[in-house]
């Protein structure tokens, strides 16, 4: 009995490291395939967005900087699509910009997968969100510092024409959203340097409220811009933008929205937190194996 | 006229508005200061210029409201300007009083370089004395390194087997360090292996590296006499691209499982891809880099692995080269003024209240 | 003279690399930008000729040898090729045709085209194979063998803690615990490696300049 | 179910599964993929370089009427020094593939030693400066003075010029346990970054090509 006992445990420190790759292989993929409820609880920071959107005034507008590329978009295109749900859920306008070009295609999603997600369940003209009224995509341009400074004196001069190629001046948003000064908060999503030049330049020279969504690895290098004030809270990698989709679902369903909405943050949160435990367990059964072992050798 | 004198009472004109030549810099470039104007329906002010001997004012540019300074890196060098700063609201331009004149001038030096000037002859002189007195004194002491135990352990093992050794020598290019030291390293390996007889297999990441690699061995099989077992196919080139040079790593790894890995130089992610791989594989992994980001992983999965500067020592120690050797006492020398000086900062400090982070 | 000259070059180029950094006059800055600009980024591109050349080389003598797995040497040199033809003749430029077509009715072959469809796919995949290596990887070494072993699997498991919501379950404090290590020992051990590291660059570069390394010479006379 | 049309996608898909077939063994879908990898690699490095290197910084400029003269003679010449690298291919002359070699590597030492000064040793010391300031609030206090300690004894962890005794065998210890802990904070706080890769490819697995979620 021992003997087979301790045979399964030396085996066990050797075990054939395909099991483990199997078991991660699913515990990563069966959540993706069929979420279960994880419900991380908000941290401040990202509260602290929530919260400041929440209650901006009716007159102000969310605007979005979609200024990450495709490779992590794992974790921040769900920042981008909750964001935007918000605002449409509390009726605020929306306007998105990409500082990258690449981010063009991404910002192109996250609106096709909203507004359907809104007009689809609209009864009337008031429920559904119309584009030019709205929401506006800006698009794209270049150089970065004349969109970060020229968004400050006059948007349509940035941007004549948007990403459809409307003329952004007859689009009667445009009313509404002149410049910097009808921003609530603009929210930069990235996963490069970029948030600091929009501290360096837009905030620095016109006082523009910002806010950031980074990626996990990056979060370290902004903390110091979030505790001093800099942005508005901030959203980090996949479980900044899970925290952002529980609080979004919660006020939609307050404002009687109590739809089955996917939420990407929140699932691939869910294969991150079995991935996490599982990897943990493994180093747990991996000592518990170890110190068996030497136990009976002594 | 009663529109004008409306404006004039609603937005007061940007005042102070003072002009130097930027200095520190290549010419070219004035700065502009000015005191912003307190109305808070401004959007922003338009920066003007005119030339000396010119009645033209061009706009430069617009900055926002919370803005009280402008650097015009236009300018040309030698020739006066004067500039004149415009607060903007939605509906109106206020103009300050124009500046006085003044022109941008290039610099030979850059002050706010000078503590860099400083430790940069300091640290020379420091190396140069023991450089040279390494080249009098041969027995500068460099206490044993415990990696390097390992190296003839592994080779060892892989002449017992009759397997090959693998070297990577990193995915950098000759300017990094950690290069140059794992090649010094590979001439050593490389003689080992010719005396052994046992196959190596270098693969390169950078053509450069690959042509000094393929030196280096070619003389190390002729020191150790055997040129006739170098053969042009032991060090060659894969590819530039990271995951593409780890992709074909990996393939080499298993299939021609080596007994020996060595993996000392630059690495970046794909470090642990290459490190578990060989784990896997069943052979003796030594490792070395100064890339702090992947020595976790190195640590983790080889047999030993020399950390940052172990590397350059290791370098020194295996080759026995009284140069190298006398830079390594310069750096432990030089560590220790990093040291004391550290300390001596944080006493002055604490104790004094001296302002010592100002100081560069 | 077969050494000499390298190394007065090293010399002569090195001091003006390090001067640079120091003079902002144009007469040096616009020196400088020349030397990143052109010199370095030509030559750099000719070396390219020898890394290809040698990998060429390297499967053609696998083929001719037969050596073992030699068929698949086949595909590396014809992709190599075929890549190099359309890149090099379709353009690098979407919007910019080159000589050759690259597209079939609806189907692109562009390069951009491969390098989205193909390069990225296998890049991104390469990468995340590091998931799987890091599970083995930890499964394998952390073990509690010693104190420095055990420090080691102790903050690793304490910052895995906290990056999930389990962590917050276990304790208020464990998240703002692991972040602490991040921001303290974490940061003093970083910083004492570095030093090492940095004054190890400065003496290499050093002595590459003042032709006292010369292993890049790679042996020879 | 919605799988994907794009034949593009699924050689995307392919390609991803022939990669992921490793983690199981080496085997032919591997090293396929691998041998294709390399050659595409090649010859989009080749692509770039002359692409975005050769033809906007050289060919370009020597072919146009604008160029000064003196600008095509200096490019010229750089084209020539370049070439030298051809030379390792001729034994009797191959000595002058070093010039390149020379250049290259001699700029970059240069270049190299004031910024690693500047940016790296100077920022990292006055970070690890200790001031009246730093006590701000008590806690700040104590990590800066930690951070101190644990500098100092890193660095003495990675002297070699004595055997460890006296002093500097606690102290280098010290300087193991920092290194030690650093390292696990590394590897931890990393798991997450690569998980989300490899949710990544699943997203393009499972979704950009198979359609099973959306």
């Amino acid at each position: 009995m021992n003997r087979t006992k301790e045979n399964i445990l030396i085996r066990l420190q050797h075990i054939d490291r395909r099991w483990i790759y199997l078991i991660l292989w699913l515990v990563v993929m069966i959540p993706l395939l069929f979420p279960f409820k994880i419900q991380p609880r908000p941290t401040p920071p990202v509260t602290q967005l929530f919260n400041y959107i929440d209650t901006m005034p009716e007159d102000k507008a969310l605007a979005i900087s979609v200024d990450f590329t495709p490779d992590t978009r794992a974790e921040l295109q769900p920042m981008v699509v909750s964001l935007m749900r918000h605002a449409f859920a509390i009726k605020r306008r929306v306007g998105i910009l990409a500082i990258s070009v690449y981010g063009l295609g991404l910002g192109e999603e996250a609106i096709q997968q909203v507004t359907e997600e809104f007009n689809s369940r609209a009864r009337n003209h008031e429920d559904s969100v119309i584009y030019g009224e709205d929401y506006i995509f800006w698009g794209w341009t270049t150089p970065v510092l004349t969109v970060m400074l020229g968004m400050g004196e006059r948007i349509t001069n940035v941007f004549p024409v948007d990403y459809y190629g409307n003329k952004t001046e007859t689009l009667p948003i445009t009313k509404h959203i002149k410049n910097y000064d009808d921003i609530g908060v603009l929210v930069t999503i990235a996963a490069s340097a970029i948030p600091r030049s929009w501290i360096n330049y837009a905030q620095t020279q016109f006082g523009v409220h910002l806010s950031c969504g980074i990626t996990a690895v990056s979060a370290a290098d902004f903390y110091p811009y979030v505790n001093s004030g800099q942005f508005i809270g901030m959203l980090a990698g996949m479980k900044g933008a899970a925290e952002y989709e529980q609080l979004v679902r919660q006020r939609m369903e307050k404002n009687g929205m109590t739809w089955l909405l996917r939420n990407r943050g929140t699932e691939a949160m869910s294969s991150q937190t079995s991935a996490h435990l599982t990897i943990m367990a493994f180093i747990i059964i991996g000592n518990i194996a170890y110190f068996a072992v030497r136990r009976k050798r002594k | 006229m009663i529109l004008l004198l409306i404006i004039l009472f609603t937005v007061t004109p940007p005042t102070a508005v003072q002009v130097k030549d930027l200095p520190n810099d290549d010419g070219g470039k004035i700065l502009i200061t000015w005191q912003r104007a307190p109305e808070p329906e401004i959007i922003g002010y338009r920066v003007l210029r005119q030339e000396q001997n010119s009645e033209e004012w061009e706009t430069l540019a617009f900055v926002g409201r919370l803005a009280n300074r402008y650097i015009d890196d236009e300018a040309k060098n030698y020739l006066p300007y004067r500039y004149q700063i415009i607060a903007c609201t939605d509906t109106t331009a206020v103009p300050s009083e124009p500046s006085g004149f003044v022109s941008a001038v290039p610099h030979w030096f850059d002050t706010s370089t000078l503590p860099a000037f400083i430790g940069t002859i300091i640290l020379s002189l420091i190396f140069i004395y023991f450089i040279n007195r390494a080249q009098r004194d041969k027995n500068l002491f460099i206490r044993r390194i415990a990696g390097l135990d390992a190296v003839e352990e592994a080779l060892g093992r892989a002449t017992e087997m009759g397997r090959a050794t693998l070297y990577v020598p990193g995915l950098s290019s000759m300017a990094d360090v950690a290069t140059i030291a794992s090649l010094n390293i590979l001439g050593e390996v490389a003689k080992k292996t010719a005396k052994f007889g046992t196959p190596l297999i270098v693969p390169t990441s950078d053509p450069i590296v690959y042509t000094v690699a393929r030196e280096v061995v070619k003389e190390s099989y002729t020191a150790a006499g055997r040129p006739d077992a170098f053969h042009q196919d032991i060090v060659f080139f894969v590819t530039d691209q990271q995951f593409a040079f780890a992709a074909a790593v990996d393939g080499i790894m298993t299939r021609e499982k080596p007994a020996t890995n060595f993996l000392i130089g630059m690495f970046w992610a794909e470090s642990l891809i290459l490190a578990e791989t060989g784990a896997a594989t069943g052979a003796i992994q030594i490792a070395g880099t100064d890339a702090i980001a992947q020595l976790p992983f190195f640590i983790t999965a080889c047999d030993y692995t020399l950390i940052g500067e172990e590397l350059y020592a290791a370098s020194a120690y295996i080759s026995r080269e009284p140069l190298l050797l006398g830079a390594i006492k310069g750096q432990d020398y030089s560590k220790a003024l990093i040291t004391f000086l550290i300390i001596i900062f944080t006493v002055m400090a604490l104790v004094f209240n001296l302002p010592v982070k100002n100081w560069f | 003279m077969k050494r000499r000259i390298p190394l007065m070059i090293v010399l002569i180029t090195g001091i003006f690399g390090a001067v640079a950094f120091f003079v902002p006059h144009p007469a040096i800055r616009s020196a400088d930008e020349l030397m990143r600009n052109d010199v370095q980024r030509i030559i750099t591109a000719f070396s390219l000729v020898l890394g290809v050349g040698s990998i060429v080389q390297h499967h053609l003598l696998k083929i001719k040898r037969h050596a073992q797995f030699w068929p698949y040497s086949y595909i590396t040199i014809i992709a190599l090729l075929i890549t190099a033809i359309i890149g090099v003749f379709g353009g690098i430029d979407v919007t910019k045709p080159g000589i050759l077509p690259t597209r079939i009715a609806s189907f692109s072959f562009h390069i951009q085209t491969i390098y989205s469809n193909m390069m990225v796919p296998l890049a991104a995949t390469m990468f995340s194979l590091l998931a799987f290596f890091m599970s083995s990887a930890a499964y394998r070494a952390f073990r509690a063998r010693n104190l420095e072993a055990t420090l080691l699997l102790l903050s690793a498991f304490i910052l895995m803690l906290g990056a999930v919501p389990l962590g917050r379950a276990i304790h208020k404090q464990l998240p703002a615990f692991a972040e602490w290590i991040l921001a303290v020992p974490n940061t003093a051990s970083k910083r004492g490696i570095l030093f090492g590291v940095e004054l190890g660059i400065f003496a290499t570069s050093l002595k590459i300049i003042l032709g006292i390394e010369r292993g890049w010479l790679g042996g020879g006379k | 179910m919605n799988i994907a049309t794009d034949p593009w996608i699924w050689i995307g898909a392919i390609l991803t599964l022939a990669i992921f077939s490793f983690l199981y063994k080496e085997n032919p879908f591997y090293r396929i993929a691998e041998h294709l990898y390399v050659g595409i690699a090649n010859g989009y490095a080749i692509t770039f370089y002359w692409h975005r290197v050769l033809v906007p910084s050289l060919f370009d400029r020597v072919g146009a009427q604008t160029t000064p003269l003196s600008t095509k003679i200096w490019l010229i010449a750089i084209a020539i020094i370049g070439a030298l690298y051809f030379t390792r291919f001729i034994p009797r002359i191959s000595w002058l593939v070093r010039i390149p070699i020379a250049i290259v590597l001699g700029y970059a030492s240069g270049a190299s030693i004031p910024r690693a000064i500047d940016a790296e040793i100077i920022r990292q010391l006055k970070a690890t400066i200790i001031t009246r300031h730093s006590f701000a609030n008590w806690q700040a206090g104590i990590w800066a003075v930690i951070i101190l300690l644990g500098v100092i004894a890193t660095v003495s962890y990675f002297f070699f010029s004595t055997e460890r005794k006296g002093i500097l065998k606690p102290l280098s210890y010290t300087g193991i346990i920092f290194i030690m802990i650093g390292f696990g904070a590394s590897f931890g706080y990393t798991v997450m970054a690569r998980i989300s890769l490899f949710i990544g490819r699943l997203q393009f697995l499972l979704g950009d090509w198979l359609g099973l979620i959306k």
